[in-house]
């Protein structure tokens, strides 16, 4: 192999070829559907990642145990990236040069999809980003089913801000995620004629609050809103009880209990906080309550189910009838029969893939943590993803390929 | 009338608050440093696996908590106790080999570091831990303060109070004066510099294992925790000079003044910052530490 | 004199071509890749600290910085020469006047240990926290904690269509580092480097003598952080992304422990230590029955209690004792972390 | 009448509240040979750390050949052409003799000459059957002599001597002796020294320090014969 000419193009044809190559001696199961998956299993990251893993196991078990996708076997090729976003480029990179998978499920900060999501896409393998996230992302090779701001903060911000006050002060993570998050934030708090007051970023590595928690004493808000992420930041929520905050202004989160931190956390330090998600355990519907008996059948107990174990779950659904309505595992059939607004009912209830966006139209749930479970206020069902469909049209644009952001 | 003095108050209040925030970010600054400190004072060898014996405190006391032991207890008593008696295996087994190689026992206990993360990861698990604090919320006027906070300073002041009376006041104190002076002093005065080392690094470690101990309850315990006590305590120590208490109270006022003036004014990163470039410029004015310059032989 | 040292490149240059066809046989080219930039990194300690005496706590500054120079750039410019030489360039900038900063000020080894690592600790921290879209230096977005992906990677000078990735980069990588280590060699063997050897034994001695340690010592370390911006700069191109932890004090461990393992005050060790843990590290990252920290960790302290001088003067010895090509005893190497500094 | 190469002007040197050195001006001619003596402590070594740089005084200014040097590091002044020699042992122990000589030789020289340089100060201090020897395994007396030639090489104008005879047999300082007064010949040689009898056998002017002070300047025989000098000195040493 010389100097290439068009990178690109040679990944594609030569992808297969290159990836037969590199293990020379290893003789492939040929009929095996290959599904590669990253997540963190282990590291700060592992509250979110552990249970993803759980459910990706679960999902597949259900499809070989139903007798395979069109026949074949589905084989999973896990890597666990240990809360390290370098590690997931270079195991995207073996995904698909050496172990040559089908698909990939995977990511979960929105640091780690930006880290991949190039990577795939420039090797032809389609990609399934299945956790909630700030929205916005634009590309063909891609499909998104959890909740965006638009499906979920423009909901809870006004419901918040009607059970506290119009002075908003927001804490969020330091990343992609939590900076386009907050803006979202301050735009539906001003359009429900609120005011931020105040606004602090947080690497995810902090964990002490203090001078934080005094900070914003000062400027003595009526809600505060907190999309913290992470091991670290789970502190926050401990000093804010511990400083008896939690009795005297009220928190909102669009992250909180997304890795079960409200059941880390004790009752009277959880109790109050308000969220929105597309899933709570205590959804009363037929069809949560048979996963979660699967999911007891499986691992003993329903203590590891979270949001976005169940997207994650509902996602590797989503591309399992893709290519079932395919007949193939090729890429752009299955993007094809996907983009045929193609939808899945399951645990949380239905989700449809948005043509335009590939991203998903699903449920929403207001919901305020009480002893430990999230009880739900308010059911809002088949929300839209509005904000990544006034910026990105791929029926139209199907080239385009960047994350739009919120301008402000 | 009526408003300008409850402004008045609330300010008074808010600098009640920040007092207390920086008071307890010098406090945190001591205890960090104070296992360290002992250890480097004493034997002139950078422990760098300091990070990870609090860490190990921390997972005592967890540990200890959740088999049913009193959390103050647990705090106080089991963590020193269980990392003091590690300090002192691996003192016989690795570092006693070491001595007067510096650098040598430097990386050995980087390397005793990683392999307790490693054990760490395999032991509790590559996740996040804790305990909640014990202590209630606290009013000041208009300000709620973290009670905790307060225990955290009571316990960092009684530290210092008692490294002063142990080395002021008794024989052991007097031969740990005589070998941070002069290493052979100590020895010339019969005593076995082996086995001032041991129960040196020993006292060293039970510290680490304290300071850990009274931090879990504010932090989320990974088992990569260590690394960022370390990097704080090992700037601490050096930018402290060779004075052990003097050198450990004014390296941490001045470190916690800064940070936490930073952290209150614009963000934590920032205050953490200000940190790392106050001991730069400290170091480079003072290349020897503060105490070499103020409070020259004092303790 | 001069015949030795062509004889010497000569056998260099004929055992380094064998060893860069011949590994592909026995590792996958794209793991022998990122090797190649940590063998470039261990090179770039070992020689300022092997050589010079000067251990460096915060390498993987210059490593990172080298790493993020070329990604900054290549956004900016969309093509990777010039990132490239920039990426050798800011990081040896950047270390002659840390350097200066800390050889001037008389700074003995603990406190030069700090700072390097504190300096290190301010990049990290600073890099991390840039996730805000006013963090921007031209078209290229820092993105903090999320690292900057999707620059351009590594091209042929002067036509940025004509990517250098997969084998190429391999083969590119490794002849790279082969010059890099054939310049390490010429510039030990200069005047310059054997004075730097002269510091490391004794640093009083060589000023009486009239050198300029603070100058020579400043110098030393720029290179060493040039070579360790080179390293970041085919990280980068290999990674495709680069990330915040490539400042962390893990990263700096480790070159520390490569330098350790393989042998201080050579030029081969710190490179086949860098080879055999970064190795050892992605084998074992591949299964989870023991950590992988641990096992490094364990490997640093036997080696510090059993075998402080590495692997490399062992492999030397048992070459000789092999060979019967005894020709001249083989020294005693005087590693500048034996002694106890009383200063 | 010859050229001063070293003076100082009321040189002082506090440390805390201490004056090792206190207000000492001393004058050198070239090729002048000159003893530093006194009991421990009485600041002479200091003295000398403030004459080679390593210690800034306090007070008071050094002239090297009417060039104001105080404040100097100690490289600028070694490249005046100053050799130094320190009183513990120093050299670098990891590298030959040759490596060692060639290195205070390359100061002066292009790599070349100095390797020439280097050459013919082993053969003049008789060090040919160990040249390729590592410093760290000689003995004592040797590596006393590798360091007089480090000195040599770089073809000083003046010498800064600390306690060059300290711990040699007497054959050994006898040939010290030889050496030293031959570099006379090009050089002004500074001695800082307590071996009396090395001193007598040198015969040259006495500064003879105490509690920091000069206490006296004499040829040696009339500083030995003298009353207080003999108290000071001998008082402290027993």
């Amino acid at each position: 192999m010389i100097v290439t000419l068009n990178r690109r193009s040679f990944l594609a044809s030569t992808a297969a070829a290159t990836g037969a190559l590199m293990m020379p001696g290893i003789a492939r199961a040929q009929d095996a559907i290959r599904v590669g998956t990253v997540l963190d299993v282990s590291g700060i990251f592992d509250a979110y990642g552990t249970p993803m893993d759980m459910a990706q196991r679960l999902a597949v078990s259900e499809i070989n145990d139903a007798g395979g996708l069109l026949d074949r076997p589905v084989e999973l090729i896990s890597y666990d990236t240990q809360s390290d976003i370098a590690l997931y480029t270079q195991y995207a990179q073996r995904l698909v040069r050496q172990d040559n998978v089908d698909v990939v499920h995977g990511g979960i900060l929105s640091a780690s999809r930006e880290a991949i999501r190039q990577t795939l896409r420039r090797a032809n393998t389609l990609y399934f980003y299945n956790v909630q996230y700030e929205g916005g992302v634009c590309d063909r090779n891609a499909f998104f089913n959890g909740v965006t701001p638009a499906q979920q903060a423009e909901v809870l911000v006004p419901w918040a801000m009607s059970r506290s006050g119009p002075r908003v002060y927001i804490l969020a993570a330091d990343y992609n995620y939590g900076q386009i998050t907050a803006r979202w934030l301050q735009k539906y708090v001003a359009d429900n004629g609120g005011e931020t007051v105040g606004m602090d970023f947080f690497p995810l590595d902090v964990s002490d609050f203090g001078s934080t928690i005094a900070r914003i004493q000062t400027v003595a808000p009526d809600l505060v809103i907190a999309p913290l992420v992470g091991g670290a930041h789970l502190s926050f929520f401990r000093q804010w009880a511990a400083a008896g905050m939690n009795a005297r202004i009220p928190l909102a989160s669009t992250t909180m209990g997304v890795g079960n931190e409200h059941k880390v956390l004790t009752p009277d330090e959880g109790n109050g906080m308000m969220v929105a998600y597309n899933y709570s355990q205590e959804l009363d519907t037929p069809l949560n309550n048979a996963f979660k008996e699967r999911w007891i059948a499986a691992y003993g107990n329903t203590d590891a189910i979270h949001e976005i174990a169940v997207s994650h779950y509902m996602g590797f659904h989503l591309w399992a009838e893709g290519v079932r309505r395919a007949g193939s595992v090729d890429r752009d059939a299955v993007i094809e029969a996907m983009e045929d607004g193609l939808s899945v009912e399951g645990p949380s209830g239905m989700m449809t893939i948005d043509p335009q966006t590939h991203h998903t139209t699903l449920d929403v749930h207001l919901m305020e943590v009480r002893d430990q479970k999230m009880e739900v206020a308010e059911s809002l069902s088949q929300r839209p993803p509005v904000d990544t469909q006034a910026v990105c049209n791929l029926t139209e644009n199907p080239d385009d390929n960047t994350q739009y952001e919120i301008e402000f | 009338m009526v408003r300008c003095c409850l402004k008045e108050a609330k300010r008074m209040d808010l600098a009640v608050v920040i007092l207390v925030e920086v008071l307890y970010a010098i406090a945190w600054l001591v205890l960090v440093s104070a296992g360290l400190a002992v250890v480097f004072g004493m034997m002139k060898v950078i422990n760098l696996a300091h990070g990870e014996f609090m860490v190990l405190g921390g997972y005592a006391t967890i540990t200890a908590v959740g088999l049913g032991v009193n959390i103050f207890v647990a705090m106080l008593i089991v963590a020193p106790l269980v990392v003091g008696l590690f300090g002192l295996i691996v003192e016989r087994l690795v570092f006693r080999h070491l001595y007067g190689r510096m650098i040598d026992t430097m990386l050995a206990s980087w390397g005793l570091s990683l392999m307790m993360i490693g054990a760490f990861k395999m032991i509790f698990g590559n996740t996040t831990t804790g305990v909640s604090g014990p202590i209630p919320g606290f009013t000041v006027g208009n300000y709620q303060i973290n009670g905790y906070n307060f225990f955290i300073i009571v316990v960092a002041l009684l530290l210092l109070v008692a490294m002063l009376a142990v080395l002021r006041g008794t024989r052991a104190g007097l031969v740990a004066r005589g070998a941070m002076q002069r290493p052979d002093m100590a020895s010339a005065m019969g005593h076995s510099p082996d086995r001032i080392y041991m129960l040196t690094f020993a006292i060293g470690s039970a510290l680490s294992g304290l300071a850990g101990a009274v931090l879990a309850p504010l932090i989320g315990l990974v088992p990569t925790a260590g690394a960022g006590f370390i990097a704080k305590a090992f700037i601490t120590v050096i930018a402290g000079g060779p004075s052990l208490v003097a050198g450990l109270a004014s390296a941490s006022g001045v470190f916690g003044l800064v940070n936490q003036f930073f952290s209150f004014l614009v963000s934590p990163v920032v205050g953490e910052v200000a940190l790392l470039v106050a001991a730069v410029a400290l170091l480079r004015l003072l290349p020897r530490g503060i105490t070499t310059r103020f409070f020259r032989g004092r303790l | 004199m001069v015949g030795a040292a062509h004889k010497d490149f000569a056998l260099i240059v004929i055992l380094g071509v064998v060893l860069i066809l011949g590994l592909p046989l026995m590792v996958d080219t794209h793991v022998l890749t990122l090797l190649i930039a940590y063998g470039m990194l261990a090179l770039s300690l070992g020689l300022i600290w092997g050589f010079g005496g000067v251990l460096c706590f915060g390498q993987a500054a210059f490593f990172g910085l080298g790493a993020y120079t070329f990604a900054v750039a290549g956004i900016n410019f969309n093509e990777s020469t010039l990132p490239l030489i920039l990426a050798v360039l800011v990081p040896a900038g950047f270390a002659l006047v840390l350097g200066a900063l800390m050889f001037y000020g008389r700074l003995g080894d603990v406190y030069l240990a700090v700072i390097t690592l504190v300096v290190s600790l301010i990049l990290f921290r600073w890099i991390n926290s840039t996730a805000g879209p006013d963090y921007t230096i031209g078209a290229a977005r820092l993105g903090g904690f999320n690292g900057i992906p999707g620059f351009p990677i590594l091209n042929v000078p002067g036509r940025p269509d004509l990517m250098i990735w997969g084998e190429t980069l391999y083969f590119v990588a490794a002849v790279s580092l082969l010059i890099v280590f054939l310049l390490v060699t010429w510039l030990l063997r200069s005047s310059f480097g054997r004075i730097a050897v002269g510091i490391r034994e004794n640093e009083e001695r060589v000023s009486l003598l009239g050198f300029d340690i603070r100058a020579r010592k400043t110098v030393l370390f720029a290179i060493g952080a040039a070579i360790a911006g080179l390293a970041g700069a085919f990280y980068a191109t290999w990674a495709e992304v680069v990330t915040p932890t490539l400042f962390s004090l893990q990263q700096s461990a480790e070159i520390i422990i490569w330098c350790i393992v393989g042998g201080l005050g050579t030029r081969f060790g710190p490179i086949l230590g860098a080879g055999v843990l970064a190795y050892l590290k992605f084998a074992l990252g591949q299964q989870n029955m023991i950590d992988n920290m641990f096992v490094l960790g364990l490997v640093l302290v036997l080696f510090v209690l059993f075998l402080p001088r590495g692997l490399a003067p062992e492999l030397a010895r048992g070459w000789h004792w092999i060979t019967g090509a005894r020709r001249k005893p083989t020294r005693r190497n005087h590693a500048p972390r034996a002694e106890v500094s009383n200063g | 009448m010859a050229e001063t190469v070293l003076e100082t002007e009321g040189l002082t040197m506090r440390f805390g509240g201490v004056v090792a050195v206190d207000n000492v001006s001393l004058k050198l001619k070239a090729r002048e040979l000159r003893c530093l003596i006194g009991p421990n402590g009485a600041g002479k070594s200091t003295c000398f750390k403030c004459l080679c740089g390593l210690l800034t005084p306090t007070e008071g200014r050094v002239f090297l050949r009417g060039e104001e040097t105080t404040g100097w590091e100690p490289h600028q002044i070694a490249s005046l052409g100053v050799g130094i020699k320190m009183q513990v042992s120093s050299v670098m122990d990891g590298l030959s003799v040759h490596e060692n000589i060639w290195m205070a030789a390359r100061r002066f020289n292009d790599t070349d000459a100095a390797r020439r340089k280097a050459d013919e100060v082993i053969e003049r201090l008789a060090l040919g059957a160990i040249t390729r020897a590592e410093l760290g395994r000689l003995a004592h007396g040797e590596r006393q002599r590798v360091e007089l030639g480090i000195v040599l090489a770089a073809d000083p104008w003046l010498v800064l001597l600390d306690e060059p005879a300290a711990g040699m047999t007497g054959e050994e300082v006898e040939r010290m002796g030889d050496v030293i007064r031959e570099m006379t010949s090009t050089a002004a040689v500074v001695i800082v020294e307590h071996d009396m009898q090395f001193i007598r056998s040198l015969a040259s002017t006495v500064t003879v320090f105490h509690r920091g002070r000069v206490l006296m300047e004499d040829h040696v025989d009339r500083v030995m014969a003298d009353p207080v000098v003999r108290d000071v000195y001998l008082g402290k040493q027993a």
